[in-house]
């Protein structure tokens, strides 16, 4: 079914998130949207599934005017959304959480749990996810847990299916396997509408394109017709230039090594999540770590940080002195920092203001707080990482993604680490954002700072790291030097088995 | 399908072994505690805080609080009463409606749903916390009790009432039928309804839950209302069991049903717990009380006893999970 | 039996000092005279006080000394005491119902209070107004007093009552009402106050306000301190009751019950006298 | 700069409206309120439920909750009183300790702060939810206050601590001084100190608090530590004011003082709100129950009334807020 917007506009309290925005969504074909960061494109998508009822203009479906007043009356349109942030219930099973809102009935109103987990089952498998329909979804790690949003999306059978970074948390293989199952609902005449970051894929995939910027729409046609450096210029307004990583020679100087870390199983006796690391890492250096969804890579930058000390084993040497830290506070006297996965539940308080949240891991060096001291030391972050604010005492819940990254990030430099720990640092950014975050991990490893990065990102890994690790099953399987390293050698190590 | 179920197995067998532990140890030390018709009297006398605890247990679950039920449990308890006794007088259009004692429980029960369906409403439209709205309906309906039975019992409520509080029916206590038959409905919705699903999934995460489509502000209503409604008939058993309503019952009754729903393993952040959790919890808690009297426990040590056994379950519980 | 016998004493609460003397000195009478004792709190709430008589009937106590929550709704934790042939007898508070309870030994509260009323006119010569502090609400005391009290007051156009406020027979809760009264009456000439503790609240007040000479208070209980205060004379008048009376003879008849008396009257009043400053000195220790 | 402070200022100023006009409403209908004496009134009368809704502040910030402040209290007015009157007596020493008024003041206040300690300790080593863990307590300090008094009150404390608790000093009565004192001191230090930070940022996001270094349970520990210390200065200021303590003092405190911080401004939820917006909730209930004597409304239509206001003003509040 064609989806039309007409004269889309929105306003939130002191911003104008959609300005008198129109376009066409065309069945069979994958509609992309793209912009920066808060450009608009989940705003516009949550008009178009009834989660916002108030705006101004119309949606049309198939040339008839509709006016949603609930998710519901969406629902019953025919329309399925993917939304940004993972919304599922953490408590309860990948089968109820699939039907949920819609659960399948017997006779007197009773749950058909039987018939509701055969579909889960099947949808399961379509998607290639080996997990058993009665798993809560707290049990899974976010790349499943988005996998399963997909799958809910799948079972609705709608005629129009949005997705709002779907990809955010995949690596590459779930993403060819998504891949593949939106070219067989192209096929079935289904209107798939798709938001990402990731210029790569949507190359890949796309068939037509939207660019917002600032609310606006600025540009919209074929993907045939364009190349990545004009929708780049189309969103960002100007041109980026990507710079490869110049190879600086850095010093055989190991500042963190590590020896014989093994982790525990948090419920399965005997059974361990990391098994055997050992590696060094050298200052000044990027050192990439590269695996596949559950590979144990966040587990390993928690053990080092002091977040699992009841369950994990580890020798663990600091610029030559040993080391074993019981708690983030240990890790972080002793030059540490942690830039974590998931900015919302575990980076920022995101009720405090930028300033706040900045200095929060070095407010323990004095017992009262020295506000003007604070607001410099923001304010010269604001600066030097162009964060994007009004102020720096803007409250970090009112920044977009890419901003509040930023924040995360100053706030652990003010720790004036020795050693960084960044855990996918560019989910979700849009690509100005990732550029100028790259650029500045490049100036802090020269400045003397060593960083772990783990990502699921081949071309981010190869285009920032001095050497690669990858793992599976919580051991490595791989090291390479950056100049021996290429996506095939990575996916390879990667494959689990 | 193994894993949820062996771990609602679990959860549940935590505080199974809580209570027996609790029951061996009471047993040990008391001969008169194993007794048939001891067993009855606890039985008999959880079996208001049951309804009242299944009702907070929903509202639990969905991650909000109740502290009416017990003010709540009053004025239905008192308007039970008097519409029993008194009947229903329209004075300006000269009309009396005289209530049987059906009528009379039937009346109670709708007036604690209308209570419950304030609180729901007030919590739903103008988005008050669930604490604060529910604390301000604890003095408001203790209040309209106050106005109701201006503040002195309404007694002498004839046999059928009786027969309710103090009857026996197939060998088994009336109120311990009508607490069962409330647990076994609100299990079924609980675990095999669509609105029990959503219930659940509200607990866990109300903003997904309401991307999925779901109208949480009319479950909401219902549940508060449900809550509401139970409590009512906690306040029919109270009286019916004195056969007089009393204008102070049901005095910090909320604290019991919660330490009820917690002890069962139902988590005041929402999403995760169990109707028959909570039964066990209620279980604990008669026991105990049962227990400190049997072993003759002076009245003083027996809050200091109490709210030690309450730590000590909850904590049992919970070192358990965490090993499991 | 040879075994001894168990004495239970049941008290409607142990949240107020008054009910402790009681709940105290029935236990350590019936121990005295040689049986186990043990006291039940019903925390002013007739179902706690079902769960209490079923606990005890179950675990074997072979009396029961009573001091009920409510009149009507505690018949029935009786009747079920009586259906297991355990005595009861009723302290301080009465039941409605005589075929209940082997005997009630009881404090009038409304005839304390009717006389209360009567010095409450003479000392104002019938004329001013006053302040009355409530009990608990929902208290049965708390109406048998104010309706004895106003039995005789009410009688009396030229008495004026400008406010009556509850205090939940607390004496901080008394102190805090009567100091907001007095903003609004500060001219009053009396205070009748549902209990002792009250009474004392209110004078604390009054003192704080510099008008303790000015406004006579009216207690009910006979509390040490009220009695103290009436000697003194900073406190007009209040009503004595005999909790270690009414104790002692509960036990005493338990005590003859299981020596094989079975008839005893039904109501035995312990008179609550009228305590002033004309016959003080007989109360004090 | 400008939107935060903004919006603090905001978030008073609602209460502050709700102060107000609920101040005009009563002086329209009684010439008395507004007068000095009855002003100083009032001001005594809050000075317990400041202190006490102080320390519940920074607990309710945390995400946490305590409902054992007003068993606290009693148990810690006890011990004041028991002190300054009977000393201490270790009888297997032979040895004798008495103690002065600012001895048996300090000893209260060791006293709250110890069974803060222990409640904080339940929640973060055990894991245990704030509102189970201070039920618990609530339970435990009542008994032990009945276990110490006996159930009666220890009276007639000297003139010392009847200062403390009716006396006059440059024009103020003391109470009010002692509640000004502990409203400054922690105004001060959960604005200025990093210690008051790390109070909100736990409340804000436990996690990422815990993610930069900040010593959770240790903050915790302090945060209901405080919360009883400052539940023992309110048991100080009663058993002063009545030179006597009741053993059952204090009963359900907790709901005043959690329904003052939440009138407000702060939320139940963590990290939002202040220690001034409670001075003014406190300020709403205490006008609101000075209003409500002062004219003489029957005691049956108070309880309706205050949850209506409470209520209200809660809405009220909602509702600027959401517009603004
Ligand atoms: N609920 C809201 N309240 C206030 N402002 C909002 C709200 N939701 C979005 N905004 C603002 O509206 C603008 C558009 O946001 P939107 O989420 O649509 O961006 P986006 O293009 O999806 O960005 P991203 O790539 O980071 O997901 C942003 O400036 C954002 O700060
Ligand atoms: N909540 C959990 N329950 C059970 N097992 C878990 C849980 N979290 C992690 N694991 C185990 O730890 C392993 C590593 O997970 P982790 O999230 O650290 O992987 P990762 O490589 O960082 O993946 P991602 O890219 O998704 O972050 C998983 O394979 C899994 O066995
Ligand atoms: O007299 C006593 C007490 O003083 C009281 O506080 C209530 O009722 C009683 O019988
Ligand atoms: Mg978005
Ligand atoms: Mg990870």
């Amino acid at each position: 079914m064609l989806l039309e917007a007409r004269n889309i506009s929105k306003s939130f309290p002191g911003v104008k998130a959609l300005d008198d925005v129109s376009l066409q969504f065309y069945p069979g074909q994958v509609n992309v949207i793209l912009g920066e960061n808060g450009a608009g494109k989940s705003t516009l998508l949550k008009i178009l599934t009834g989660v916002y009822p108030q705006y101004e203009g119309s949606i049309l479906l198939d040339g008839k005017v509709l006016r949603f007043g609930s998710v519901r009356e969406a629902q019953r349109a025919g329309i399925a959304i993917i939304h940004q942030e993972l919304n599922l219930i953490p408590q309860l099973t990948v089968s109820e959480n699939l039907f949920l809102g819609r659960e399948l009935h017997r006779e007197l109103g009773l749950l058909d749990s039987t018939e509701m987990n055969r579909q889960t089952q099947a949808v399961l498998e379509k998607l290639q996810l080996d997990i058993a329909p009665q798993t809560p979804v707290r049990r899974l790690k976010v790349g499943e847990q988005q996998l399963v949003e997909i799958a809910r999306a799948l079972l609705t059978d709608a005629e129009v299916i949005l997705m709002d970074e779907p990809t955010s948390a995949l690596s590459d293989t779930e993403i060819d396997n998504l891949h593949r199952i939106i070219r067989d609902l192209k096929a079935d005449g289904k209107t798939i509408v798709y938001i990402s970051h990731k210029m790569d894929e949507l190359f890949r995939i796309a068939d037509h394109y939207t660019v917002l910027r600032d609310g606006v729409m600025v540009g919209t046609g074929k993907m045939e017709d364009t190349t990545e450096a004009e929708l780049i210029r189309l969103m960002v307004g100007r041109e980026l230039k990507i710079e490869a990583k110049t190879l600086v020679t850095q010093s055989d100087e190991v500042v963190m090594r590590v020896k014989d870390l093994d982790l525990d199983h948090p419920y399965v006796r005997q059974r361990k999540v990391l098994e055997n690391i050992s590696f060094n890492l050298k200052r000044g250096e990027i050192l990439g770590i590269f695996g596949l969804m559950g590979a144990g890579r966040t587990e390993l930058l928690e053990t080092l940080f002091g977040l699992h000390p009841g369950r994990s084993r580890y020798r663990l040497e600091i610029e030559g002195t040993a080391r074993q830290f019981k708690s983030p506070q240990e890790a972080i006297r002793q030059g540490l920092a942690f830039v974590t996965e998931d900015r919302k539940a575990e980076g920022l308080i995101l009720g405090m203001d930028i300033a706040a949240n900045i200095s929060l891991p070095t407010l323990s060096e004095t017992p009262m707080l020295q506000p003007q001291r604070e607001k410099e030391l923001a304010r010269s972050y604001v600066d030097q990482l162009a964060i994007k604010t009004p102020s720096e005492r803007q409250l970090c819940r009112n920044l977009s993604g890419g901003n509040q990254q930023k924040v995360v990030l100053a706030k652990w430099l003010s720790t004036r680490p020795k050693i960084l720990f960044m855990d996918e640092p560019t989910r979700g950014i849009d690509i100005k954002a990732k550029h100028e975050l790259y650029e500045l991990m490049k100036q802090l490893v020269a400045d003397g700072l060593s960083i772990l990065l783990v990502s699921s990102e081949i071309p981010e890994i190869l285009t920032l790291s001095d050497r690669i690790l990858v793992m599976a099953e919580g051991r490595i399987t791989g090291d390479f030097s950056v100049t021996e390293a290429d996506e095939d050698h990575l996916l390879k190590a990667a494959l689990p088995g | 399908m193994n894993l949820t179920f062996n771990n609602q197995l679990l959860r549940k067998s935590q505080s199974l072994i809580a209570l027996f532990l609790l029951c061996l140890l009471i047993a040990l030390l008391s001969d008169k505690f194993l007794t048939t018709s001891n067993l009855w009297n606890v039985l008999r006398q959880i079996s208001v805080n049951v309804c009242i605890a299944v009702g907070m247990t929903l509202v639990v679950l969905m991650a909000g609080i109740d502290l009416s039920v017990g003010s709540v449990l009053a004025f239905s308890g008192a308007i039970c009463a008097g519409l029993i006794k008194f009947g229903f007088a329209f004075e300006s259009l000269d009309l009396f409606v005289g209530f049987t004692v059906l009528g009379g429980i039937l009346g109670a029960m709708l007036v604690g749903l209308l209570l419950g369906l304030f609180n729901g409403w007030v919590i739903t439209r103008f988005v008050v916390p669930p604490f604060v709205a529910t604390l301000a309906m604890l003095t408001i309906a203790r209040g309209l009790t106050m106005l109701y039975t201006k503040g002195i019992p309404i007694s002498n409520l004839g046999p059928g009432l009786e027969f309710i509080g103090s009857g026996w029916l197939l060998g088994i206590p009336v109120p311990v039928w009508i607490s069962l038959i409330v647990v076994l409905v609100f299990v079924f919705i609980s675990r095999k309804t669509a609105f029990g699903r959503y219930i659940y999934a509200i607990g866990g995460n109300e903003k997904a839950a309401f991307l999925s489509g779901i109208n949480i502000n009319r479950i909401k209503l219902a549940v508060y209302g449900l809550a509401g409604m139970l409590a009512a008939i906690g306040g029919v058993l109270v009286t019916a069991r004195l056969n007089s309503a009393q204008p102070n019952a049901g005095m910090t009754y909320e604290l019991d049903a919660i330490a009820a729903v917690v002890i069962g393993g139902t988590s005041l952040s929402g999403g995760v717990g169990s109707v028959t959790g909570t039964v066990i919890g209620a279980a604990i808690i008669g026991v105990l009380n049962n227990g400190l009297v049997l072993l003759n426990v002076s009245p003083f040590w027996q809050q200091v006893a109490k709210g030690v056994v309450i730590l000590l379950a909850v904590i049992i519980d919970k070192m358990n999970r965490k090993e499991a | 039996s040879e075994e001894t016998k168990k004495v239970a004493v049941v008290i409607s609460t142990l949240n107020n000092p008054w009910f402790v003397v009681l709940a105290e000195s029935a236990a350590e009478n019936a121990r005295e005279l040689g049986y186990e004792a043990k006291i039940f709190d019903s925390q002013n709430n007739p179902a706690t006080e079902s769960d209490n008589f079923e606990n005890l009937i179950a675990s074997g106590f072979d009396a029961i000394l009573f001091n009920p929550t409510d009149a009507d709704g505690s018949i029935v934790n009786i009747m079920k005491a009586k259906a297991a042939e355990v005595p009861v007898f009723c302290m301080d508070r009465e039941v409605n119902a005589d075929d209940a309870a082997t005997s009630q030994i009881l404090s009038d509260n409304y005839s304390g209070c009717v006389e209360i009323g009567i010095e409450f006119v003479k000392a104002l010569d019938g004329r001013g107004k006053y302040v009355e502090l409530l009990g608990l609400v929902g208290d049965n005391n708390t109406w048998a007093r104010s309706g004895g009290f106003h039995s005789v007051v009410d009688e009396f156009p030229g008495l004026e009552m400008v406010a009556q406020q509850s205090a939940d027979f607390d004496r901080n809760r008394a102190m805090e009402v009567m100091e907001t009264i007095l903003q609004a009456q500060p001219d009053i000439d009396a205070v009748f106050c549902g209990n002792d503790a009250m009474a004392m609240g209110a004078y604390q007040a009054l003192q704080g306000a510099g008008k303790a000479d000015a406004v006579k208070v009216f207690g009910f209980d006979g509390a040490a301190d009220v009695i103290e205060k009436i000697g003194e004379g900073k406190i007009v008048a209040t009503g004595m009751q005999y909790p270690k009376v009414m104790a002692r003879t509960a036990a005493e008849y338990a005590h003859e019950y299981f020596n094989g008396r079975r008839e005893f009257p039904q109501r035995v009043p312990v008179e609550v006298e009228l305590v002033d400053a004309g016959n003080v000195d007989q109360y004090q220790e």
